[in-house]
């Protein structure tokens, strides 16, 4: 009887919430449907200050020269979620020695070697075409996570302060381009002219190694096993 | 020299200061504590030397590579933000003493860089002037006040924290999509091109439905404060302090920022009442809740909804362009911050002393830890809003708002609000000096913690000595001038 | 020929919104996450329909791929933790307290 | 037709916001805050071809790779989170309030 009533209960809040959400979901559409066809918008400004941003794709323009700032503060969220992670992992983590998996060893040798060249690829052709830093390091975040999956764990040898650094390259890396700019051009940020796409490119280097890496780690302190207590 | 000291990129370097502090103590674990204490004087000089600037050449702008709106991002700093800045600061440097020695040697290198990150990011938030930017620093602040949370080791404090996240998650995507639709809408997200683009239109209300929904969730305005309490009451001492100071007030600054400039220029009467409204029913449902509770740490926590109302009471009472309302806003949130930091270190110097914080058993604490005692009681005295603190020149401006508007309904709110606050406060006060009948076990305080909570509570009492001057140090910029000029 | 892009649009979106109330209500979690995966690599198909080639690759590698990999992994050790719960609970209050 | 995107976005919203505020298991809130995620980034991107489909504004596609990055961040700390709540409390659910 109290089993019924409850469950009554909880049959009428689901379906007034969905009435509710489904009004608010119309009301959104239907504000979404008011707006003019054509826009306001940035695009003519990017357009027109590309050519003095150091590459040619505008997307790669507006992340790494416009509003690089918001890039310099994303990869410090990508590092406060790995120290995070870390946090309440509570690291070290143990190295997974039980996966010796003949398939993925095998698979993980072809296909290696295979993604980190399309990570360089990827990295190369963002100045110009899609990709960029973001795409090439997960494409190797990808390509160190199967190096993990099949038991080769190149962070074996890679624990301790030169993780650290690497982890923290790209964040390091910005806030001394930041400084540097400061003090050069007196403006954050503001990349000198002709040395734009060399800042660029190094850049977006360091932050491909850093975001693939960062992103394995990730992964690895989910599915790693965490050192017990001595 | 002064004059070529105060032309450096202070502001600028309020935000990269605390960024090296974090990647060093994440290098040099060993020293952690010293980096960060380092940093946090950094962080404090460089603060002081932006508010000389201010003061003497206005407002600070900065078009961050050369680009300026709408194409790039824009740095600016006003009175208001420059408040904030100093309170992140003040705290901050307490919160820091406090921290090397709370956390034990194994704890504090993880704790000291998630903590710089979270100065860094509220500073750059205060800073920004770009909506887009702001949902970025909302995240890090939000994944790192996440994280800290999760320090409390226990398993209310993973719950709480998982709770925390999946509200403060679901805050930054309304905030975000309500900047997708100004974006969409007027075509930039630098907050002064958009106010003078925005126009009364269905989707600037929408936006600011879902960027207020968002943004309140994350400041945890009645009803949006079912996280709050366990999230801060579970969370390490300091950590707590860092939440309910500081973290609360970054989403709670936006949000005012974002009505002073954007939707408060076109309002007409019926959003500033109901947040009006809201905050009158968060004074006395979270006043009442910390009355009700039976440990120091959820008294506290609760106690900072009810304090979080007073700052939307605010938006109502300014309708009629009343500034004083505005300035109420500012130096509640100011002794608030100084004031419950204070509070919840006290909190921590029981637990580390006595190893609970239950109210009853609190046992002639009085005794045995006076000045953590007196440093709740200031503390106190300035929450409730008794001369000559912070808080009372805070409540006095609302009051006096409230009275000539002649809102009565809200003359009363105040009264009740401070009577209940006054109990909940006299209520721990009083057990502090009588005996409890269970025995306990006790270990020493360094010094430095009870010091530090002292001086956090003694500073926001001092504030009630230099309101004209803070003032008009807040007034730079004309933030508040609705209709007049616009930052 | 404008018709059928029209028809491919409304179909893509059909199927989004498919697939991702079909991920969020699947009672098997493995379900779940696997629609959710194809979830994201239709987003990707929708990006390179919308000229978003730079987000259709981010999407499909951190979207799809990355978070794939994160949920697979949480939910090999969710079923790991929920079948000690079930089997083994004496180990479980022994954690709590070890953890308290 | 743009604008059937931008709606489906606003769909894929809902649905997520209705499975994070009535399912209680983590996992699936933890699903159901990326696929809103996609909702706003559809919203985002779809509204931006408006001027035309071939070539559209760069600066919400810029926006959305940040998005996508900060999702996965966030989505990573979550899954540890459900993790050590779940070898905490035998649950991968939180417990009413109250109790702390």
């Amino acid at each position: 009887m109290i089993v019924d009533k409850k469950k009554g209960i909880k049959r009428m809040t689901r379906l007034l919430l969905i009435v509710l959400l489904s009004l608010l979901a119309a009301a959104l559409g239907y504000v979404i449907l008011t707006l003019p066809k054509s826009a306001v918008n940035l695009q003519e400004l990017v357009a027109h200050n590309v050519a003095t941003s150091g590459v040619s794709n505008p997307v790669t323009a507006v992340l790494l020269n416009f509003r690089a700032y918001d890039t310099f503060l994303e990869m410090v969220v990508l590092l406060v979620a790995m120290l995070g992670v870390w946090s309440i992992k509570e690291v070290p983590i143990e190295p997974i020695t039980d996966i010796r998996n003949p398939v993925l060893d095998t698979l993980s040798g072809l296909l290696v070697p295979f993604l980190i060249l399309f990570s360089a690829y990827l990295l190369w052709v963002g100045a110009h075409a899609p990709g960029g830093a973001f795409q090439a390091g997960s494409v190797l975040g990808a390509a160190l996570v199967l190096l993990l999956l099949s038991g080769r764990q190149p962070f074996l040898a890679f624990q301790g302060l030169y993780l650290h650094f690497t982890l923290v390259a790209s964040t390091a890396l910005f806030t001394s381009i930041a400084l540097f700019t400061l003090l050069v051009t007196g403006e954050l940020l503001k990349y000198p002219l002709a040395q734009a796409d060399t800042i660029i490119f190094i850049l977006e280097s360091i932050a491909t190694i850093s975001i693939g890496l960062t992103l394995a780690l990730l992964f690895f302190g989910i599915y790693a096993k965490q050192k017990e207590k001595q | 020299m002064m004059q070529f000291v105060i032309t450096l990129p202070w502001a600028i370097l309020l935000i990269l200061f605390p960024l090296t502090g974090a990647i060093i103590s994440f290098l040099w674990p060993t020293q952690s504590n010293k980096v960060g204490l380092v940093t946090v004087s950094f962080v404090l000089i460089s603060v002081t030397f932006l508010a000389f600037s201010i003061i003497e050449h206005g407002v600070y702008h900065h078009a961050i590579g050369g680009w300026g709106s709408p194409l790039g991002i824009d740095l600016y700093a006003d009175g208001l933000s420059l408040l904030m800045l100093l309170m992140t600061a003040l705290v901050g440097l307490g919160v820091s003493v406090y921290a090397t020695g709370y956390f034990s040697a194994e704890q504090s290198p993880r704790f000291w860089p998630l903590w710089l990150f979270v100065i860094a990011a509220l500073n750059a938030l205060f800073l920004s002037a770009d909506i887009f930017n702001y949902y970025v620093t909302l995240e890090l602040i939000g994944l790192a006040a996440v994280s800290l949370t999760a320090f409390g080791k226990s398993r209310e404090a993973y719950s709480a924290a998982m709770r925390y996240l999946l509200a403060t998650l679901l805050g930054s995507l309304l905030y975000l999509l309500g900047v997708v639709l100004l974006y969409h809408g007027f075509g930039s997200v630098d907050i002064a091109t958009l106010s003078e683009r925005c126009e009364s239109t269905p989707i600037l209300w929408a936006a600011l439905t879902l960027i207020s929904a968002g943004l309140l969730l994350k400041t945890a305005l009645f009803p949006l404060h079912f996280w709050l309490p366990s999230a801060h009451a579970s969370a390490p001492a300091p950590v707590s302090a860092i939440l309910s100071a500081l973290i609360v007030k970054s989403s709670f600054y936006i949000f005012l920022r974002l009505w002073l400039t954007i939707f408060g220029p076109l309002s007409e009467g019926a959003v500033e009442n109901m947040f009006g409204l809201l905050g009158a029913i968060a004074v006395l449902w979270g006043s009442f809740q910390a009355l009700r509770q039976t440990r120091l740490k959820l008294l506290i926590a609760y106690s900072t909804v009810a304090q979080i109302g007073y700052l939307f009471l605010a938006f109502s009472l300014a309708m009629s362009g009343a500034v004083v309302a505005w300035n109420a806003v500012v130096y509640l949130a100011f002794t608030h911050a100084l004031a419950k930091s204070a509070m919840f270190l006290v909190s921590g110097n029981i637990l580390y002393f006595g190893g609970h914080d239950r109210i009853m058993n609190l046992d002639r604490i009085a005794q045995h830890l006076p000045i953590t005692t007196t440093a709740f009681a200031l503390a106190g005295v300035s929450i409730i809003g008794l001369p000559p603190s912070g808080g009372f020149i805070g409540k006095w401006f609302l009051l006096e708002a409230a009275l000539v508007q002649e809102q009565w309904g809200f003359v009363a709110i105040l009264l009740i609000g401070s009577l209940l606050t006054a109990a909940y406060i006299f209520k721990v006060v009083s057990h502090a000096f009588t005996q409890s009948s269970l025995p306990h076990d006790s270990r020493p305080i360094p010094a430095h913690m009870e010091w530090a909570a002292l001086l956090l509570a003694f500073a926001a009492i001092l504030l009630g000595f230099f309101s004209s001057s803070i003032l008009s140090v807040v007034g730079i910029g004309y933030p508040f001038e609705l209709n007049g000029v616009k930052p | 020929m404008e018709i059928v892009t029209h028809l491919f649009d409304g179909l893509l979106c059909i199927v989004l919104l498919l697939v991702a109330w079909q991920s969020l209500t699947s009672s098997d979690l493995f379900r779940a996450i696997v629609l959710f995966i194809a979830f994201g690599l239709l987003m990707a198909l929708v990006w390179g329909r919308l000229n978003a080639l730079d987000v259709a690759m981010a999407e499909a590698a951190i979207g799809a791929g990355l978070t794939g990999a994160l949920l697979l992994a949480a939910l090999a050790k969710y079923q790991t933790l929920s079948s000690i719960d079930k089997t083994d609970s004496d180990n479980i209050v022994d954690k709590r307290q070890k953890n308290q | 037709m743009l604008f059937m995107y931008a709606l489906t976005g606003v769909g894929l919203f809902f649905i997520g916001l209705y499975t994070l505020i009535i399912h209680v298991n983590l996992l699936r809130k933890i699903l159901a805050l990326n696929i809103m995620g996609c909702g706003v980034f559809l919203v985002l991107i779809s509204l931006a071809m408006r001027s035309g489909y071939s070539s559209p504004d760069p600066v919400p596609h810029a926006m959305v790779i940040t998005g996508i990055v900060v999702t996965v961040s966030a989505t990573a700390l979550a899954l540890v989170l459900m993790l050590k709540v779940l070898e905490m409390t035998g649950k991968a659910e939180l417990y009413d309030e109250e109790e702390v």
